[in-house]
């Protein structure tokens, strides 16, 4: 469903990826690894239309995405949740719900709800106010609300607790499952990451060290840049 | 102690006024961190052009008035769209913004004293808002009394759109954190626009009632914007409720202190006591009231110093 | 070309000034709207003290320096225990302020009359009452503030000034003292302001508040933009084009008042031109490249895309 | 040589550093571990006085260091990189470093005026003092003139640790000086590392690449969610059942023992 084609982006007049190519199928779910500086939110700001590339193309359904405004591509069924500021958080569950909400998306408040339960409970509550892993469902929540079919995480773990990323990440899982939606994830959690995703990308320096097989990334050189 | 009241009195009617222009700075300020000093030109253009329609043509002063504040509006708007946007998108900040604002506001008072000349305007209401209405010892003018009105109904009207409506939302929602607006495939330009609107509005409705009452001369509109700029530091960045209430403060100071200094004095007075303020108490008097009241975004506690600023010219920079 | 003599002597003094504020605004990062007032305490403690008190004339011109130091720090220290926006806020108080205390203080400063009878000092027994001793008295001395100034930018000192204005957070990291620092740029922009308003005072006679209102605190900040905030002969160039403009103006045969106006008007619209077009000013650029050269660095920036970020 | 004694730092309701309490031994390189947001750089905020402690004493060699202000900690010896390198940004590479050397006379401008050769002599030696030091961590001595923002992120890592060096401080708080390095740039650091506490420094360390830290340190601490959950040699450390669980996965756990 997303191609990335020789995509060269530089970020502040440096450049941060250099010639990266990659493919998502449809409903796949793609775990991306590399260091900090490697490119991996550059990757997803510049497919979010956020970044400008300097060369290369982002396909999405064959149609050239690169180049066009976030909104636009967000109604093309692409939503991300960037990393650590993916809330409002002055703002009520329920208030960032009703912002991020399509009136056309095939997701609703229910089927946030039901994946999240605690959200529901919470809904009057203030984001602010709430724990690290419940804020951070809130901001997949606030991603799932624009309806995406592509829905792109940048580190969605970072700084939770072990249990709670054991239930953020499952909830990934069935959000792939269950509602079909391809997802790119982007972690620092290898081990978890590799394990539920079925393809890899390994960024280093800005390039594609390794894609395919997670359970191969693991195994060979590889590892030896993360 | 009849002299006293009085003084109050005046104190509510100026607080309102300043009161007016700092909601609209605070909101700006609070949303964008845009310092926006060009908010005293959309004042002063509301109140030239009401002046200029209704004395300069045969229109009536009612459609001057509502030509002037939708002028002013558009103002506000322009120079969002055309000058601060574009700027930001070639990486301009606060720094660059608050010199092209200034820039605005010396082209555009300027430009009306050139048209309208130096003294100062004023239009003729007739007798009925000008009359007195007696409050046992003190009086005040009816105009006086619906600006006082105009206000409180800002303020409430305010903290409603903010609270209740989906405007509010989107516009809290763009303080709090407006890369997330865009992520999430909503047009953060387009809030702010609104944002811009109502600030103008309130300011043009201020420009209006100050050519009706003591009339425009240039200054006056800086000499406001001045005043809501110390409201807005001691309010609390980002705290709407804050603003007002340190405005209304800073209106009651300004009057209430001629009873013991005369009058040349008052603004000097006001500003040192801001200055004396700002030293004892840094981040204002948001850290007296606890409580999160009406505020558009979290004060910069974890922020860095670095960061918190909006006025750095590093940020500023590149050639061409 | 008399019209030129008469006005060099006041694009001298304006230099200076200029170039006080871009230490501040230029080179600190700290945004000061006080320039106007600062300029007039200078020249109305030089003016008071030698008119209605006879205070020797070189007494006066060290007093008026030293005050005005004094006047910027006291400015600067509260609002550097906070963020930079307070700066604005607090320097446009202190402009107000100091604006009405020159106008309303009858007594001493003579009010909205304004003060006459100020004198050109004799230095050494050397007489500069004449306009063309004057001058050159006023052009040395410009030169060697603006030349003293330059050279403080680039000494250790103006170092520890440009990191402070990179990054507040790191040069603090690195053990300077950020708030010393900054009342220190603070208190000697200050000084070198009072000196250039001791020699508006001489160079006019008299003095009104009408000089040293906000409008003129504008008036230099447009100087220091569009010369060029990063450097101190862009700043001084500044004060030249600005200070030109209005005798370009008069050559349209204009009102007072129009004039004034119509002048204020071309600033704004210089301001809100040169943040589009050069945000380092006329001469920003020229210095930049300057810099390299000396550095013998010119081949090693790639066609500037990286600047241009 | 350095000791936190229950240090506790909040961020609104977000328990930033929550009751944390090691010790930094003296010439040795200490690694501080965890994953994204577990409180190490609010960490080093807190030692460098970058942030205030809401509770708790930090103590450097004996001296309470908690409520002083970051200068006068540099001034003790304690000096640190950033995460996010934060040069500055319009000074060249060179100026970047000699502004770091401590105690120039020409910090005050008193000095520039009234003992300008001296300033000047000083200077000389602080530019060639700084020249050493960004030759000691491998920085390519062409580009000492070129302005920091124009430098790529791996010779600002660079330029950022030679700033360090030139602080001559004791105590190095390095944030993450591996991360965006390649491996030539990563083997430099190693050795300036083992340099400088070969010549008697200390080194605390946050570091993601957890075979860097077993190669580096010589004691590790664990941190997550604001609190330390372990510390000992980094070994022993990657044996722990926990962090293996919270932190590596099994196969680094496999790869250590």
């Amino acid at each position: 469903m997303l191609a990335i084609e020789d995509l060269s982006v530089d970020v502040l007049g440096k450049p941060v990826l250099r010639g990266v190519s990659a493919e998502l199928a449809a409903g796949s779910f793609t775990a991306s690894f590399g260091h900090n500086g490697a490119g991996k939110t550059t990757l997803l700001r510049t497919i979010m239309g956020l970044w400008r590339p300097r060369r290369g193309r982002v396909l999405l359904d064959g149609e050239d995405i690169s180049g066009w405004p976030t909104q636009r591509i967000v109604r093309a069924g692409v939503s991300m949740v960037p990393q650590l500021r993916g809330t409002f958080d002055s703002l009520t569950v329920e208030e960032n719900l009703g912002f991020a909400h399509r009136p056309d998306a095939k997701i609703g408040y229910d089927d946030v709800y039901r994946l999240f339960p605690v959200l529901r409970e919470r809904r009057k509550q203030v984001v602010q106010t709430m724990s690290g892993g419940q804020r951070q469902m809130v901001a997949v929540a606030n991603a799932l609300m624009s309806g995406p079919r592509l829905l792109l995480l940048d580190e969605p773990s970072g700084g939770l607790a072990p249990r709670v990323v054991d239930d953020l990440l499952g909830a990934l899982k069935s959000i792939n499952r269950e509602f079909g939606i391809t997802i790119l994830l982007v972690e620092q959690n290898v081990r978890k990451a590799a394990s539920l995703a079925d393809g890899v990308i390994v960024l280093n320096q800005g390039t594609v060290a390794y894609a395919g097989d997670p359970t191969a990334a693991l195994e060979g050189d590889v590892w030896q840049l993360l | 102690m009849t002299l006293f009241w009085q003084l109050v009195i005046n104190g509510i009617v100026a607080g309102a006024l300043y009161a007016l222009v700092a909601l609209g700075f605070a909101l700006i300020f609070g949303c964008t961190r845009h310092f926006h000093i060009a908010h005293a030109a959309v004042m002063a253009t509301a109140a030239y052009l009401t002046f200029a329609l209704s004395e300069r043509t045969e229109l009536p002063l009612a459609v001057a008035a509502v030509i002037g504040l939708a002028a002013a509006t558009l103002l506000g708007v322009v120079v969002l769209r055309l000058i601060y946007l574009p700027l930001e998108r070639r990486g301009g900040q606060g720094f660059v913004l608050f010199l092209v604002s200034l820039g605005v506001l010396i082209l555009v008072e300027n430009g009306f004293t050139l048209w309208l000349g130096a003294g100062t305007l004023r239009v003729d209401l007739g007798g009925a808002l000008k009359r007195p209405v007696d409050l046992g010892s003190v009086s005040l003018t009816t105009m006086q009394l619906i600006l006082v009105a105009v206000a409180a109904a800002a303020f409430a009207g305010l903290r409603l759109l903010l609270r209740r409506t989906g405007l509010g939302t989107d516009i809290r929602a763009l303080a709090a954190n407006a890369e997330l607006v865009r992520i999430l495939g909503r047009s953060p330009e387009r809030i702010t626009t609104a944002v811009y609107a109502l600030a103008s509005v309130i300011a043009g409705l201020v420009g209006v009632y100050q050519v009706a009452d003591t009339g425009i001369a240039p200054g006056v509109s800086t000499n406001l914007i001045i005043f809501a700029f110390v409201a807005v530091i001691l309010g609390g960045i980002g705290s709407v409720g804050g603003a007002f209430a340190a405005a209304m403060l800073l209106g009651l100071l300004q009057n209430v202190s001629q009873l013991v200094i005369p009058s040349e004095w008052s603004i000097s007075v006001v500003f040192l006591c801001f200055l004396v303020l700002i030293t004892l108490l840094p981040s204002g008097l948001a850290p007296l009231r606890q409580r999160r009241g009406f505020r558009l975004a979290a004060p910069a506690g974890d922020r860095t110093a670095a960061t918190s600023e909006s006025l750095r010219p590093a940020r500023v920079g590149e050639d061409g | 070309m008399s019209w030129f003599q008469d006005l060099l002597p006041l694009i001298f003094i304006y230099a200076m000034l200029a170039v006080s504020l871009s230490l501040l605004l230029g080179h600190t990062g700290v945004f000061s709207m006080a320039h106007a007032a600062l300029f007039g305490v200078g020249a109305y403690t030089y003016g008071v003290l030698t008119v209605k008190h006879g205070v020797p004339l070189l007494l006066a011109c060290l007093a008026a320096v030293v005050a005005c130091a004094l006047v910027s720090a006291l400015i600067a220290a509260p609002s550097l225990r906070v963020s930079g926006d307070y700066f604005v806020v607090a320097s446009l108080g202190a402009q107000v302020v100091i604006s009405d205390v020159l106008s309303n203080w009858d007594g001493v400063t003579g009010g909205p009359a304004g003060l006459p009878g100020i004198l050109r000092p004799v230095i050494a027994g050397v007489d500069f009452s004449s306009d063309d001793s004057f001058l050159l008295l006023v052009a040395v001395i410009s030169c060697l503030t603006v030349a003293v100034c330059a050279w403080v930018v680039r000494s250790p000192f103006g170092r520890t000034l440009h990191a402070l204005r990179d990054d507040e957070l790191a040069a603090a990291a690195m053990g300077k003292p950020t708030r010393r620092v900054k009342i220190i740029v603070a208190t000697f922009a200050g000084g070198v302001a009072g000196l250039a308003g001791v020699l508006y005072s001489q160079y006019f006679f008299f003095l009104s508040p009408d000089t040293f209102v906000l409008s003129n605190s504008i008036t230099v900040i447009t100087m220091v933009v569009i010369g060029g905030m990063y450097t101190v002969t862009g700043s001084a160039l500044g004060a030249a084009v600005i200070l030109l403009l209005p005798e370009l103006l008069k050559e349209l045969d204009l009102e007072p008042s129009t004039a004034a106006a119509l002048q204020q008007m071309i600033f704004g619209a210089l301001l809100i031109a040169f943040m589009f077009v050069r945000p380092r000013g006329i001469f920003g650029g020229v210095t930049e490249i300057a810099r390299r050269v000396r550095a013998g660095q010119g081949s090693q920036t790639k066609g500037g895309s990286v600047a241009d970020a | 040589m350095l000791t936190l004694d229950r240090v506790s730092k909040s961020f609104g309701g977000l328990r930033a550093v929550n009751d944390c309490s090691f010790e930094v031994p003296e010439r040795a390189v200490t690694g501080l571990v965890g994953p994204n947001g577990a409180g190490k750089t609010t960490t080093f905020n807190l030692i460098t006085g970058t942030l205030g402690a809401d509770a708790g004493e930090i103590t450097f060699r004996g001296r309470r260091v908690s409520g002083m202000s970051p200068q006068a900690r540099v001034r003790l010896g304690i000096g640190r990189t950033f995460q996010d390198v934060r040069l500055f940004p319009q000074l060249s590479a060179i100026d970047n470093v000699a502004m770091a050397v401590p105690d120039q006379p020409g910090d005050r401008l008193v000095n520039v005026f009234a003992r300008p050769l001296k300033v000047r002599r000083r200077e000389r030696r602080d530019r060639d003092f700084a020249r050493a030091c960004l030759a000691e961590v491998g920085f390519d001595t062409a580009k000492l003139g070129v302005r920091a923002r124009e430098l790529s992120y791996g010779e600002q890592k660079l330029l950022s640790l030679a700033r360090l060096l030139a602080l001559q401080v004791d105590l190095l708080l390095l944030d993450e000086p591996a991360s965006g390095l390649d491996e030539g740039s990563v083997a430099q650091l190693k050795s300036v590392v083992r340099a400088l506490v070969a010549k008697g420094r200390t080194v605390l360390l946050v570091e993601h690449n957890m075979l860097l830290v077993r190669e580096l340190c010589d004691h590790a601490v664990f941190m997550n969610e604001g609190k330390v959950l372990a510390h000992g040699s980094p070994d022993d450390l990657m044996r722990d059942e926990r962090l293996q669980r919270v932190y590596l996965g099994a196969e680094v756990a496999e790869e250590a023992s």
